[in-house]
């Protein structure tokens, strides 16, 4: 078996006393699509969080295609292939949608540091920023500052960016969160399209954008993943039944 | 002033407020034309100086919006970059054979990377986080150099400062910069050298990125860009062209003191640049240009000079938080739609008498603070061409009308201006 | 041993004078996220108006009015700028409060003119209290110790004991949750802002006799208290506190010993280098702590924010 | 966009320069000091002393050369060397040719040495440079150019002048030494270490320090130094708020000798002083008030009063500047040729309504003059300060002080 593209052994997270994270075990295939479920208050995004290093662990590690990210920085663990979206909506909000795509590409195009290129001499970059407008449909919107964008279109400029940079495994934390049907079925239908062939993590509220995405799904309650498995197994599972989705139903009414 | 802007997004007006300033060569090429004509139009010593430290001024305001406008760090303490390389451009000056063999034109270069060398080791510890952490530390760090420039006589001169003379540098294709007027052209030369460079920075990636930090770090750290080396960087090379204004204050003034570092002076940068506008590359620009007429044109009228410079910046601040430039460019998505011309009239209307209500007033605050501390038997002041005694009741009358008068139809007229405002920066109807 | 006595007492003065202004900069930081760069500038207003009240009605009436009137002064400044700012961002507002300090001591020179005012001790309190060792201590400086402890004292007891000092404090920790609860936010900033300024005006009133009555006095203290509440952490009143003492007496103590940059050094086994004249570090050998005393305190600042940028109390960074 | 607010900015800039330019028949003197700001309480007196003495002595008199009158033309230079640089170059160009200044050596030294380039590379505009105020003694002596004249008595005359008091009164053994960390401060400490080892071998200095300048906010560690060394005599530069707070401060926490300075008196500080200070503060200077050395004296300082209730004569050096300027224009006969009026400036002797002479030395251009103790006192006050009951009355005179004070000055004539 290949190495899996993310990895994690034994990760627990303590704030204080509370322990919101207890031990999670868990191995993400290449190119496979997981979501990971769960009420709320479980720990979803507290389990992101301490995959992209914007949290330290308490314990255990986290491996990506192998390789323990533990003591990186965000911005390392990002140039290792590892791209995330925020539950609330982290653009930058005074810079135009092109630019916003076109910040997030230029690490990836090895552009680094520097002081000597001017940004829109490089047509290549202005392209590929333009593909990406393209293909999350907000190219009419090109020149708007993104902070006047509509909510939808600000989530999917929150993909955009974070699949700009090319990374192959992607993670979303709720992307349809507060969103409207036809938002949401447009949001699936973009992410369908733009993690083709890439590792994708998400954390999602809403079943049918998680079974009608993933390959397979992990429940999370009180910090610890009840079951992991294919859409139409964990839907069958007992435990899951009674744990989330009985919860979960209650909530809705 | 944001809910006002309904026009098509799609138009390049828009275009500009987003991505700050399109290209185009024009502004440049009027920019030096302007700056070659200037001195044949103001031939004398003192428009010269004034120009020249405008010059000089422009370059700091625009090396502090490196910080402020494009990298979202607030400095307070900015001063110590120029003042600490205008004081190695001082020691080189003093440096007879090495500076007889130098033209004196690539000083403010050396000025630059002196700044450059405090930047760096400042700002591997001051860049770490933005806001209130760095802020604290330019603070700290500039008020303990400053105070070292009196303590540490034999590098800073002391109170005295140090101070040199020009003209020793090897002559630079037969000029000994001996006239105020060379003088300006090498100071022009730099200022837009400095200035296309310093916009040309705000194109590369790393000026685009240091957008992107002010905005939002943290997404900017899962972009793969690390802030504090993002931040460092801007804060480098704004060191640098600090730098340079400091050696051009070398050039121009031929000595350094303790206020090229103080405090005050760093408060004052941060005021220009917020006066011009930090949102706007050319912001900076306008503030120096206007801070510099204010600070020492109009403190050869009155005594109050700051009083007026300090209410002109609140006011600034409570309602153009967007700074001169931003009033300015407010009027971009009008004069695009085409129909800037409904504007005449009703600015006409308002902001006329708005104008006059508020001589009005400063003639009031010129008499009251005449006849409080005006010599005694000496009644007759003179304001705005016109002298008159300001111990009889007459004046007070007439300037209190003024004001009244002028605010009053501005008041009376602002709701028409408004409608005139939204008309002409809505989009449709017949321009 | 006396001396150190002395010097403790003095050092707890000029502490507590700091305090009182760091206390209410501090509170208004940690409820409105505002660095007050005016708060000197109300603690030279409290000192002005203090000296006019005290012309014609006495010392006790201006210590009395004029923290109420810079108290007022403040929520207004406030209610009709601050808040208007308040929607642009941190920037602007602490830039307006930039503005405010310079256009305040305009203000001053204008009205006050230019010179300095003889502001002076009340005669009830104008005579030595007690002496240690040939060294007298004033009896205002008693009535000023007296004073900064009652005030910090009420403070803490309006903090901890009343409802609305647990509205303060849960809003220092939880603003958005404060304002979730139905609790009319923008009226606690006004007040926060009205007794903070206020505070400052205590100081004004009480230090003006003493440290003197002129248009600088807002900026001789002006970025000195910054320091005192970033040391001691912002939107922490025991870090100011402790901050304030800390400053005071550090700053005391420098000037009162004479220590020798020479001795320092060569205590710790640096030898003094020959040609002193041509040295170039010759300005460093001769330092002197009581030339130093009043930088101090920048670089203990400097120092604490790099490594321990929250400050001593802090948790907050931003 | 830029170009356009520069161009009509501009315009604005050369119509209000060029406006007053117009007027050239009076003889102008710039006055360049600051007049806004925190030492503007000084710069505004001292214009106002300015404008009046002009008046007074020479515009009431007919003015000089059968009728050119003096015209005082204030510039703030907000006490910063560049903008005094600024307002040189703006006052030159609008046909002044006479530069007073005096509130900061450090401006006086970035002035002078401006004047001397101005004049060496511009003939034709030339101007003379009178200091009546900074005290620098370098700027007679190391840094000393032909175009500058000093009418005020420099740091170390001043020592002379103060230890001399010093060293008449056998009861001072323990003298303390405290100033502000810079370059005046620094000289007063260095001239009083000098002239009392020279004078009074036996005066131990108990005390010798600088304090930070304009920082200090408590000056209490210091006044317990000096009370605890048992000083009799203090000794500092201090000016401004410094002043006032060490001085307030040394006698609060109970010191009861004479504390010796070089600016404690007008500008506020001797009200603000007002009792407490009577006997203990003690002033070195020039030029007699209290008593009124001349009838034209009494007249003169009157006559100010009505004009400016709210000011002081608290620096009679100023008349002496206008009088003596006056003088060499009348012996030059010539406004224009400043060479030729520093000519007649140069070993002139002047006989000045405030008691004896001044003369200014030809060879470092250093007034030589009557240099006096006062004393802060209300008794025998004909004319307080700061519309108090208090002022200053001599208690010692030092004729012709250091009259052959040594000087390291090579003046270079044009």
């Amino acid at each position: 078996m290949s190495t899996p593209a993310l990895e994690l052994s034994g990760l627990k997270k303590s704030f204080g006393k509370a322990e919101i994270i207890r031990g999670i075990d868990l191995s993400i295939g290449k190119a496979e699509r997981h979501a990971i479920i769960g009420p709320n208050g479980a720990g979803k995004s507290t389990l992101f969080n301490l995959i992209t290093a914007r949290f330290a662990p308490t314990a255990g590690t986290v491996k990506l295609h192998g390789e323990n990210l533990a003591g990186l920085e965000p911005f390392q663990i990002n140039r290792k292939g590892l791209s995330r979206s925020f539950q609330i909506t982290n653009i930058f909000p005074k810079m135009s949608v092109f630019e916003n795509i076109r910040c997030a590409l230029l690490w990836s195009n090895g552009y680094k540091y520097s002081f000597w290129n001017i940004v829109n001499r490089q047509r290549q970059l202005s392209e590929q920023a333009d593909a990406i407008l393209d293909q999350i449909n907000l190219l009419g919107r090109r020149d708007l500052p993104a902070g006047t964008l509509s909510y939808a279109e600000q989530r999917a400029l929150e993909i955009g960016i974070t699949i700009a940079g090319g990374a192959d495994v992607i993670m979303l934390d709720e992307p349809t969160a507060g969103m409207s049907h036809s938002e949401t079925d447009y949001i699936t239908d973009l992410i369908m399209k733009v993690t083709e062939g890439k590792t994708l993590i998400m954390v999602e509220h809403d079943m049918g954008v998680v079974f009608g995405l993933a390959d397979r799904i992990s429940v999370l309650v009180y910090g610890e993943i009840i079951a992991t498995g294919k859409p139409e197994d964990v839907r069958g599972d007992a435990k899951v039944q009674e744990a989330y989705l009985g919860a979960a139903l209650e909530e809705e009414h | 002033m944001n809910e006002q802007l309904k026009t098509d997004p799609t138009k390049p007006a828009q275009r500009m407020r987003a991505g700050g300033m399109t290209i185009t060569l024009l502004p440049w090429i009027i920019a030096i034309i302007a700056m070659l004509l200037l001195p044949k139009i103001f031939t004398n010593n003192s428009a010269l100086t004034i120009m020249n430290q405008m010059s000089i001024t422009i370059i700091f305001a625009l090396a502090y919006n490196m910080l402020l406008g494009q990298g979202g760090m607030l400095s307070f303490g900015h001063a110590v970059y120029a003042g600490v390389g205008g004081f190695f451009c001082m020691h080189i000056m003093n440096m007879s054979d090495f500076f007889a063999a130098m033209p004196l034109p690539i000083l403010p270069l050396f000025g630059g990377l002196f700044g450059m060398g405090l930047a760096l080791i400042v700002g591997a510890f001051s860049t770490r986080s933005a806001g209130t952490v760095f802020a604290m530390i330019s603070l700290g760090v500039g008020e303990l150099i400053a105070a070292s420039s009196v303590i540490v006589v034999a590098f800073f001169g002391g109170e005295e400062g140090i101070s040199g003379d020009r003209t020793y540098a090897q002559p630079f294709f037969g000029v000994e910069f001996l006239q105020q007027e060379e003088v300006y052209y090498l100071t022009a030369a730099w200022v837009i050298i400095s200035a296309a460079l310093m916009y040309a920075w705000s194109r590369t990636p790393v000026g685009r990125m240091a957008n992107a930090v002010r905005d939002n770090p943290e997404r900017a750290e899962f972009l793969g860009y690390s802030a504090r080396w993002v931040r460092y960087y801007s804060f480098v090379a704004s060191g640098f062209f600090a730098g340079v204004s400091g050696g051009l204050f070398a050039i121009n003034y031929e000595i350094l003191t303790e206020e090229n570092l103080n405090a005050y002076s760093s408060g004052i940068i941060l005021l220009v640049t917020f006066l011009g506008g930090v949102g706007f590359f050319f912001g900076p620009i306008i503030g120096a240009i206007v801070f510099t007429l204010v600070q020492t044109v109009l403190s050869l009228q009155t005594e109050l000079w700051a009083f007026y410079a300090g209410s002109l910046f609140v006011a600034t601040v409570m309602f153009f938080p967007g700074g001169l430039a931003g009033l300015i460019m407010m009027h971009v998505p009008a004069i695009k739609l085409g129909k800037w011309r409904l504007l005449i009239v009703p600015y006409f209307k308002t902001l006329l008498p708005a104008a006059i209500g508020i001589l009005g007033l400063c003639a009031l605050i010129e008499m009251i603070f005449h006849y409080r501390h005006g010599a005694t038997g000496d009644n007759e002041m003179t304001l705005f061409w016109t002298t008159f005694d300001s111990h009889t009741i007459m004046p007070w009358i007439i300037a209190g009308a003024i004001a009244a008068i002028g605010i009053g139809i501005a008041k009376m007229t602002a709701p028409d201006l408004k409608d005139a405002w939204n008309e002409a920066n809505t989009m449709g109807g017949q321009s | 041993m006396d001396l150190i006595l002395v010097n403790l007492i003095d050092g707890l003065v000029t502490g507590l004078l700091l305090f009182m202004l760091s206390a209410g900069l501090t509170l208004i930081f940690s409820m409105m996220g505002v660095l007050n760069f005016a708060h000197a500038s109300f603690y030279m207003l409290g000192a002005y108006f203090a000296y006019s009240i005290s012309l014609a009605l006495g010392f006790w009436m201006g210590l009395l009015i004029a923290p109420l009137i810079v108290g007022v002064a403040g929520a207004m400044v406030e209610r009709y700028g601050l808040r208007r700012v308040h929607q642009y961002g941190h920037v602007p507002e602490l830039i307006f409060t930039f503005g405010l300090a310079l256009l305040i001591e305009e203000l001053v020179q204008f009205i006050w003119g230019k010179n300095q005012m003889p502001y002076d001790v009340p005669d009830i309190l104008n005579f030595t209290a007690f002496a240690i060792s040939g060294n007298s201590i004033p009896a205002y400086k008693i009535f000023m110790i007296f004073i900064s402890v009652a005030i910090f004292i009420g403070l803490l007891y309006v903090l901890t004991k009343t409802r609305v000092g647990m509205i303060i404090q849960a809003a220092l920790s939880y603003p958005r949750t404060v304002e979730a609860l139905g609790h009319n936010v923008p009226l606690i900033f006004m007040g926060v802002f009205g007794v903070g300024t206020a505070l400052a005006g205590v100081a004004g009133v009480i230090a003006g006799p003493v440290l003197g009555t002129f248009p600088g006095m807002a900026f001789v203290l002006g970025s000195i208290v910054f320091v005192t509440i970033v040391i001691g952490g912002l939107g922490s009143l025991w870090g100011a506190l402790v901050a304030s003492l800390l400053i005071g007496w550090i700053t005391t103590f420098a000037k009162s010993y004479n220590i020798e940059m020479e001795n320092v050094l060569n205590a710790i086994g640096i030898a003094t280098p020959e040609n002193m004249d041509e040295n170039m570090f010759r300005d460093f050998w001769s330092l002197t702590s009581p030339q130093i005393a009043d930088i101090l305190p920048y670089i203990l600042m400097v120092l604490i924010l790099i490594f321990r940028p929250a400050g001593l109390f802090g948790k907050r960074t931003q | 966009m830029k170009n356009i607010t520069k161009l009509g900015a501009v315009s604005a800039l050369s119509l209000i320069i060029g406006a007053s330019a117009a007027f050239a028949e009076n003889i102008k003197i710039a006055f360049i000091d600051p007049l806004s700001g925190p030492f503007a309480s000084t710069g505004t007196n001292g214009l106002h002393q300015f404008e009046f003495a002009a008046d007074y002595m020479v515009n009431q008199n007919g003015g000089v050369l059968g009728g050119t009158n003096f015209e005082v033309l204030g510039f703030d230079n907000k006490i910063s060397p560049k903008e005094s640089l600024i307002q040189l170059q703006v006052a030159i160009d609008q046909g002044v040719r006479f530069i007073v200044q005096g509130n900061s050596s450090g401006v006086a030294n970035a002035l002078t040495e401006a004047v001397d380039k101005h004049n060496r590379r511009n003939p034709d505009s030339r101007v003379l440079f009178l200091n009546y105020a900074a005290v620098d003694p370098a700027l007679t002596n190391d840094k000393c150019n032909f175009w500058h004249f000093r009418f005020d008595a420099h740091a170390d005359m001043k020592m002379d002048a103060v230890t001399d008091s010093i060293a008449e009164d056998t009861s001072i053994k323990n003298v303390y030494l405290i100033g502000q960390d810079y370059s005046f401060g620094k000289a007063v400490a260095a001239a009083a270490n000098k002239y009392i080892g020279e004078k009074r071998p036996d005066i131990t200095i108990v005390g010798d320090e600088l304090h930070p300048i304009g920082k200090v906010k408590d000056f209490t560690p210091y006044s317990r130094k000096i009370v605890n060394a048992e000083t009799d005599a203090v000794i500092t530069g201090n000016w401004g708020a410094d002043m006032l707070g060490l001085g307030k401060s040394i006698i609060e926490n109970g010191y009861t000798g004479p504390i010796y300075t070089y600016y404690a008196a007008g500008s506020g500080i001797t009200a603000a002083f007002g009792d407490s200070g009577k006997g203990i503060v003690r002033l070195v200077g020039e030029g007699q008030v209290n008593p009124p050395p001349s009838d034209e004296a009494a007249a003169y300082y009157t006559a100010f009063k009505a004009k400016y209730p709210d000011g002081n004569v608290d620096q009679t050096r100023i008349s002496n500047t206008i009088g003596m300027l006056a003088q060499a224009i009348e012996a030059a006969g010539t406004a224009d040729d400043v060479v030729a009026v520093a000519n007649a400036l140069e070993g002139m002797e002047y006989d000045t309504i405030w008691g004896g002479k001044v003369m200014m030395r030809p060879n470092d251009h250093q007034a030589i003059q009557d240099l006096h103790i006062f004393e802060h006192t209300n008794e025998g006050i004909d004319f307080p300060y700061d519309n108090s009951e208090y002022g200053v009355r001599v208690i010692k005179t030092i004729e012709m002080a250091s009259a052959d004070i040594e000087t390291t000055c090579e003046m270079k004539r044009p």
